[in-house]
């Protein structure tokens, strides 16, 4: 854990820097799309590395959010950026209400249940035609406005992508340090133990749905401000599992793995795009190879290494010493 | 002397950064029963865990039959009949008792895996009157001695056992050393960690005292029992 | 300060607890002896809340615990240690104690999640008390950064105890903490024991290490298949002919 | 040693990674000849929608194999990019951004499915870079946009088609079932608007997901009600099993298929169960029945040979809309003077009317889908022993 800020923070220093050096709309668009999913991948690292409890509905609450934000923005009127915010916390609000029965069920059984659930909002997204428009035609929202004011070009919104960001990777670092991510992680480890600490399995539970939850309709607001125009089939079941890769990819445990693992799987299937059926191959494989050498995902793997290598490089020096 | 079953030198093992154990230098023959005895935290799991290759970081050299080990996995090891019977009873407890000792004979497999059962049943035969019974049903005895039988349907020439007495009743524990003192009898190797100093150093010939990771004392039993250090680092004397 | 009132409890048809009665008095040291598989673990599950009675009730200070949830019971002061450990392996040693006083941390959610100063001076007392607590329970400091799971079962179990005592109990049960314990070790503990009595915690024991028990109990009840079979004192109990035969596997005229 | 060792395979993803993303940087920088006119595609090549996707960039490289073999178009070669969108319209916004910006494509086509294309068009638009969508919906060039297109048949034109088809048989109530998806939705409410006005009752309206794997509780429903005759929006594989539902339960009455469905796939999925089903279909799907007098049969005809010619299979009839809008392109490409801008193709392409493989296209200012009522799109086929041949 002890790098996770360092990592964190540097990589929230890059994105900016890329973008202003990207000088082409496409691999701006590439840097908005990554941070939209690192936001969501944040919760879900809240959700899943941190408390142990798997989800397969980050695209449901993404959803939620990119449809709450809508209808706040077109139909209330709020401002862009408060109606993205209000996104979050109607997401927030569903995440506590679907945590409790969920809360009841574990590993598989869970990853069941929220599957279930991800596949009822899908259904409703695309049949609840009055609010979403459904699959055909969709909604588009107003344009994006900060403080009444339209941006110059769409791709400005990055800065209110990024800003947003950066408050998720906040909030994220702080919970894993404070006491509300000791009680999360020891819940993971023993929930029993957990219990016999006094630590509200039932609440601590409903408290981290809602907030991964509200990321992930932070991002859903977000991406209905740059998709403009959407239909119910972004948020269905192989976003949830996009997200899913992310935080494996990244690092269980890490912010910055989910911002390395939403980079890494926005960007990675543009590469291997001539691939067509062998890109989910690709994809496969690269799963397994992460899961197989680096199970705590590529961010902790890479400073496993570091360290080892730091160790090597000790235990060399250490040894003419002692052939003495 | 016979030749060494085991030969250990300069064996070092790691968790992450730090050091568990340092050098250590140890060597078992054939037949011999080995007690590793000390305080919590000196290292006796981990030499276990080294020797049967389930640490990733380890230095120095393992030889074991006269042959160089350090590079098996650990299950080529088992296939060699190098076992490990770790801490706190680890049986299936979903599988039938049965099942339990059909996995013991997983990394050696052959036609007499059915003999070799059976001579476990004979051994405790408490186990073959439950032996369709999910091994979590059984008590903590018959669990410790479900795992000892599944070292021994793998036909261990040493066989390693971590705490054999752990959590279980008087009375279970002199059941369950009734039965290593027969393992000796059948001419297995053992190597034993037992917090209770006073058994070990019973049904073993040799001590090997560990201390914060290094080798404190070896002697034979009847020598470190009645040496002063030995007895107040252990028993408190 | 303890009651135990005719609790029993059965899974399907197999009876695991029968009609067990107990009177635990505050300030003192009740063990609870017994063979494997005689009903200890799942009288202590009861008392905590992982299990509820099939029958019966248990009062702590005159107030109904059984059936409360794991966490109200431990609000209410009892802590608790487990036979097999539960232990949280990938916190480092002193951070599995500092659990111990979520309970008792006051900063709210928002001040977490801000990091505003409260949260981090309540995380500051966390690390600090819980690093006094390891002093107090005589736990080497080579351990205390170190991954909890990479501790020896001795320690883990050391570890156990101080989480529960980190919760600030009245009652403490230890389900067999000297397990995986050598003899100077187990006699160190009877001294912690001494020590946790003089903060005026209550304990319960379950406990194999008869000299240990012997050596520290005010009083203690045997149980087997599920039913107290006899209590008293620690002499007492030993000459106990049905003791000796369940237990130590004498028979009652060797 | 052994640390080492142990070591050693965490390297192998990371290096991987590190490659890939070098590559992703490296990308950036477009190799540009002049002389080629460079046509992009986004279409769905692999995920569910890659049966559509897959005919359509088979379609486009064998259009264009043939235009540059016959020496480009006004003398330029046509370059061709295709991107998998997977049928995600994330993907395919993504992909299309990619074709304009690094790629600097003169014209996009596709995406696939309507869905994708609505999410894409504004995209398009506002980067002024013309874009010829195969979508089903009317709803992507309904009010036109200065810069999308489109070459399929709208659903608007099919289902007006198909109802004055049903009218003339003397079917006046119909039974619906379409499936939960954009396809399905789209042709659902253009139905039943159209349906109010051409006096036709949908006396039932049954929706189903398109995986499922049986219908046979929303068939039996169908049964019960009054209706003359069943109509099915849906793509496959959802037809062919409403068909065996159908014919297990004892349903007599003929049963109509939309254009999705228009596929030799649907014989063989649905065996002799298909026999007498109606589809509305391109002429695509079996060029060898059309009358003699056809006028767009040479152009299907042969698209149909060179298809199967060099892929093996018989093209589905998704391949004409990608042949199509090269065609499409290489009209307004010719009509252009001096250096071919994006603009400039744009403006020509409002003025094209060729022949192509989906019927007469004639494109205006207002229409940006190029076909009508009159451009001998459609064509109802029946399938009779495990054939498709023209019913009228």
């Amino acid at each position: 854990m002890t790098h996770d800020r360092l990592i964190t923070t540097a990589l929230l220093v890059l994105f900016p820097i890329a973008f202003l050096a990207a000088g082409n709309s496409f691999h701006e668009s590439l840097l908005i799309y990554t941070a939209i999913n690192a936001i969501a991948a944040i919760g879900l690292c809240l959700i899943f590395g941190l408390a142990g409890q798997i989800s397969l509905a980050q695209a449901a609450f993404v959803g939620i959010g990119a449809y709450a934000t809508t209808l706040a923005t077109n139909r209330l009127h709020l401002d862009s950026t408060l109606a993205i915010v209000a996104g979050g916390l109607v997401a927030m609000a569903c995440g506590w209400l679907v945590s409790r029965p969920l809360s009841r069920l574990h590993d598989h059984y869970l990853a069941m249940g929220t599957l279930a659930f991800g596949i009822i909002a899908y259904i409703l997204f695309a049949n609840l035609s009055s609010l979403t428009g459904g699959l055909d035609p969709g909604v588009t929202i107003a344009r994006f406005k900060f403080v009444g004011n339209e941006l110059p070009r769409s791709n400005d919104l990055f800065w209110v992508c990024w800003a947003f960001l950066v408050i998720a990777a906040l909030i994220g670092s702080n919970v894993t340090r404070s006491k509300v991510g000791r009680s999360l992680r020891a819940m993971k480890m023993s929930e029993f133990a957990a219990a016999g600490v006094g630590i509200d399995c039932v609440r601590t539970k409903a408290l981290v749905f809602s907030l991964g939850a509200m990321l992930a309709g932070i991002a859903g607001g977000l991406y209905a401000n740059f998709a403009r125009s959407f239909n119910a089939s972004s948020f269905g079941f192989s976003y949830s599992i996009d997200v899913l890769v992310m935080v494996i990819v990244g690092s269980l445990q890490r912010i910055s793995g989910a911002i390395v693992g939403a980079l890494i799987v926005t960007v990675l299937p543009l590469l291997l795009d001539r691939a067509e059926d062998y890109k989910t191959l690709a994809f496969g494989v690269l799963m397994v190879l992460v899961v197989k050498f680096a199970p705590q995902g590529l961010v902790d793997g890479l400073t496993q290494i570091a360290s080892r290598l730091r160790l090597q490089i000790t235990a060399l020096r250490r040894r003419p010493a002692q052939a003495r | 002397m016979p030749d060494p079953v085991l030969e250990i030198k300069g064996l070092s093992a790691y968790y992450g950064a730090l050091r568990a154990i340092r050098d250590i230098d140890l060597s078992i023959a054939a037949g011999e029963c080995v007690c590793l005895i000390g305080p919590n935290g000196a290292g006796k799991t981990t030499l276990l865990k080294a020797i049967s290759g389930v640490l990733e970081r380890t230095e120095g050299e393992i030889s074991y039959l006269g042959r160089a080990a350090t590079h098996l996995t650990p299950r080529q090891r088992i296939s060699s009949g190098l076992i490990h019977v770790p801490e706190g009873r680890l049986v299936f407890s979903t599988l039938s008792v049965a099942d339990n000792l059909r996995m013991g004979g997983y990394a050696k497999r052959g036609a007499d895996l059915g003999e070799r059962i059976d001579k476990v049943f004979e051994l405790f035969p408490r186990l073959r009157e439950r032996r369709r019974q999910p091994a979590g049903n059984l008590s903590g005895g018959e669990q410790q001695m479900l795992a000892i039988g599944r070292a021994l349907v793998a036909q261990p020439t040493l066989l390693m056992l971590d705490e054999p007495s752990m959590g279980l009743a008087p009375v279970i524990v002199a059941e369950i050393y009734r039965e290593i003192r027969r393992l000796r009898e059948m001419n297995v190797t053992v190597l034993l960690v037992e917090q209770n100093a006073r058994l070990a150093l019973e049904v073993a010939d040799r001590a090997v005292v560990l201390g914060a990771g290094v080798v404190r004392r070896q002697g034979s039993c009847r020598d470190l029992s009645q040496d002063s250090d030995v007895r107040h680092m252990i028993f408190g004397d | 300060m303890l009651s135990i009132n005719g609790v029993s409890k059965s899974f399907g048809g197999v009876h695991a607890l029968r009609d067990v009665r107990m009177a635990i008095p505050a300030g003192v040291i009740t063990s609870v002896i017994g063979p494997n598989g005689a009903g200890k673990s799942t009288l202590m599950n009861v008392i905590s809340g992982y299990a509820t009675p099939s029958a019966g009730e248990v009062h702590l200070d005159g107030a109904r615990i059984s059936g409360l949830p794991p966490h109200r019971i431990c609000a209410m002061g009892l802590a608790r240690s487990f036979q097999n450990l539960q232990m949280f392996v990938d916190m480092p040693a002193w951070e599995v104690v500092a659990t111990g006083f979520y309970r008792h941390q006051r900063a709210s959610l928002l001040a977490d999640l801000l990091n505003l100063p409260s949260s981090r001076a309540e995380e500051r007392t966390a690390e600090a008390d819980a690093r006094k607590l390891l002093q107090f329970l005589d736990l080497d400091p080579v351990w205390w950064q170190r991954r909890a799971g990479d501790l020896s079962y001795g320690l883990q179990r050391k570890l156990e105890i101080g989480r529960a005592l980190a919760t600030g109990p009245r009652l403490l049960l230890l389900d067999e903490p000297a397990a995986g314990l050598n003899t100077s070790e187990t006699t160190a503990l009877g001294q912690l024991f001494r020590k946790i009595i003089a903060m005026g915690v209550t304990l319960v024991l379950v406990e194999h290490d008869l000299d240990l028990v012997m050596a520290v109990s005010d009083s203690i009840y045997v149980l087997d298949a599920g039913t107290v079979i006899a209590r008293g004192g620690g002499e007492e109990v030993r000459r106990d002919p049905l003791v000796m035969a369940a237990y130590l596997g004498l028979d009652a005229d060797a | 040693m052994r640390p080492w060792l142990a070591l050693r395979p965490l390297r192998r993803p990371a290096i991987a990674v590190a490659v890939s993303l070098a590559g992703a940087a490296a990308m950036g920088s477009p190799g540009q000849a002049a002389e080629s006119i460079k046509v992009g595609a986004v279409y769905a090549t692999s995920g569910p929608a890659a049966f559509l996707g897959i005919p359509e960039e088979r379609g486009l490289r064998l259009a264009a194999e043939e235009l540059n073999k016959a020496g480009g178009i006004a003398g330029r070669k046509v370059e061709v990019i295709v991107y998998d969108t997977e049928g995600n319209g994330t993907k395919a916004s993504q992909q299309l951004r990619r074709l304009i910006d690094s790629d600097k494509v003169d014209v996009v086509f596709g995406p696939s499915s309507s869905g994708e294309s609505l999410l894409v068009l504004p995209i398009a638009n506002e980067a002024k870079t013309p874009i010829i969508m195969h979508a089903g919906t009317e709803k992507v060039f309904t009010p036109t946009t200065p810069y999308g297109f489109n070459t399929p048949p709208s659903d608007r034109i099919v289902a007006a088609d198909l109802l004055a088809k049903l009218k003339k048989r003397g079917i006046t109530r119909i039974a619906l079932m379409s499936s939960a998806d954009g396809f399905g939705q789209s042709g659902a409410n253009v139905l039943r608007e159209l349906a109010k006005t051409d006096g036709i009752d949908i006396v039932r309206h049954e929706e189903f997901n398109r995986q499922d794997t049986d219908m046979t509780a929303q068939v039996l429903r169908v049964k019960a009600s009054d209706a003359q005759a069943l109509l099915i929006w849906s793509a496959l594989p959802g037809p062919s099993i409403i068909l065996k539902n159908a014919a297990a339960v004892g349903y007599q009455k003929p049963i109509f298929n939309s254009y999705a469905a228009a596929s030799r796939d649907l014989l063989q999925q649905a065996g002799p169960a298909a026999n007498g089903t109606y589809v509305t279909s391109m002429r695509l799907l079996a060029p060898d029945t059309l009358k003699a007098d056809d006028p767009v049969r040479p152009v299907v005809q042969k698209l149909y040979a060179d298809y199967k010619a060099k892929y093996g299979d018989a093209p589905a009839t998704f391949a004409a809309h990608s042949h199509d809008a090269l065609m499409i392109v290489k009209a307004a490409a010719e009509k252009v003077d001096g250096e071919l801008t994006r603009d400039k193709l744009r403006d020509a392409i409002e003025t094209v009317s060729i022949t192509g493989a989906n019927g007469i296209f004639q494109f205006t200012p207002d229409n940006h889908g190029g076909l009508n009522q009159n451009s001998l799109s459609m064509v109802l086929m029946q399938a009779k022993d495990g054939q498709w041949v023209v019913a009228e």
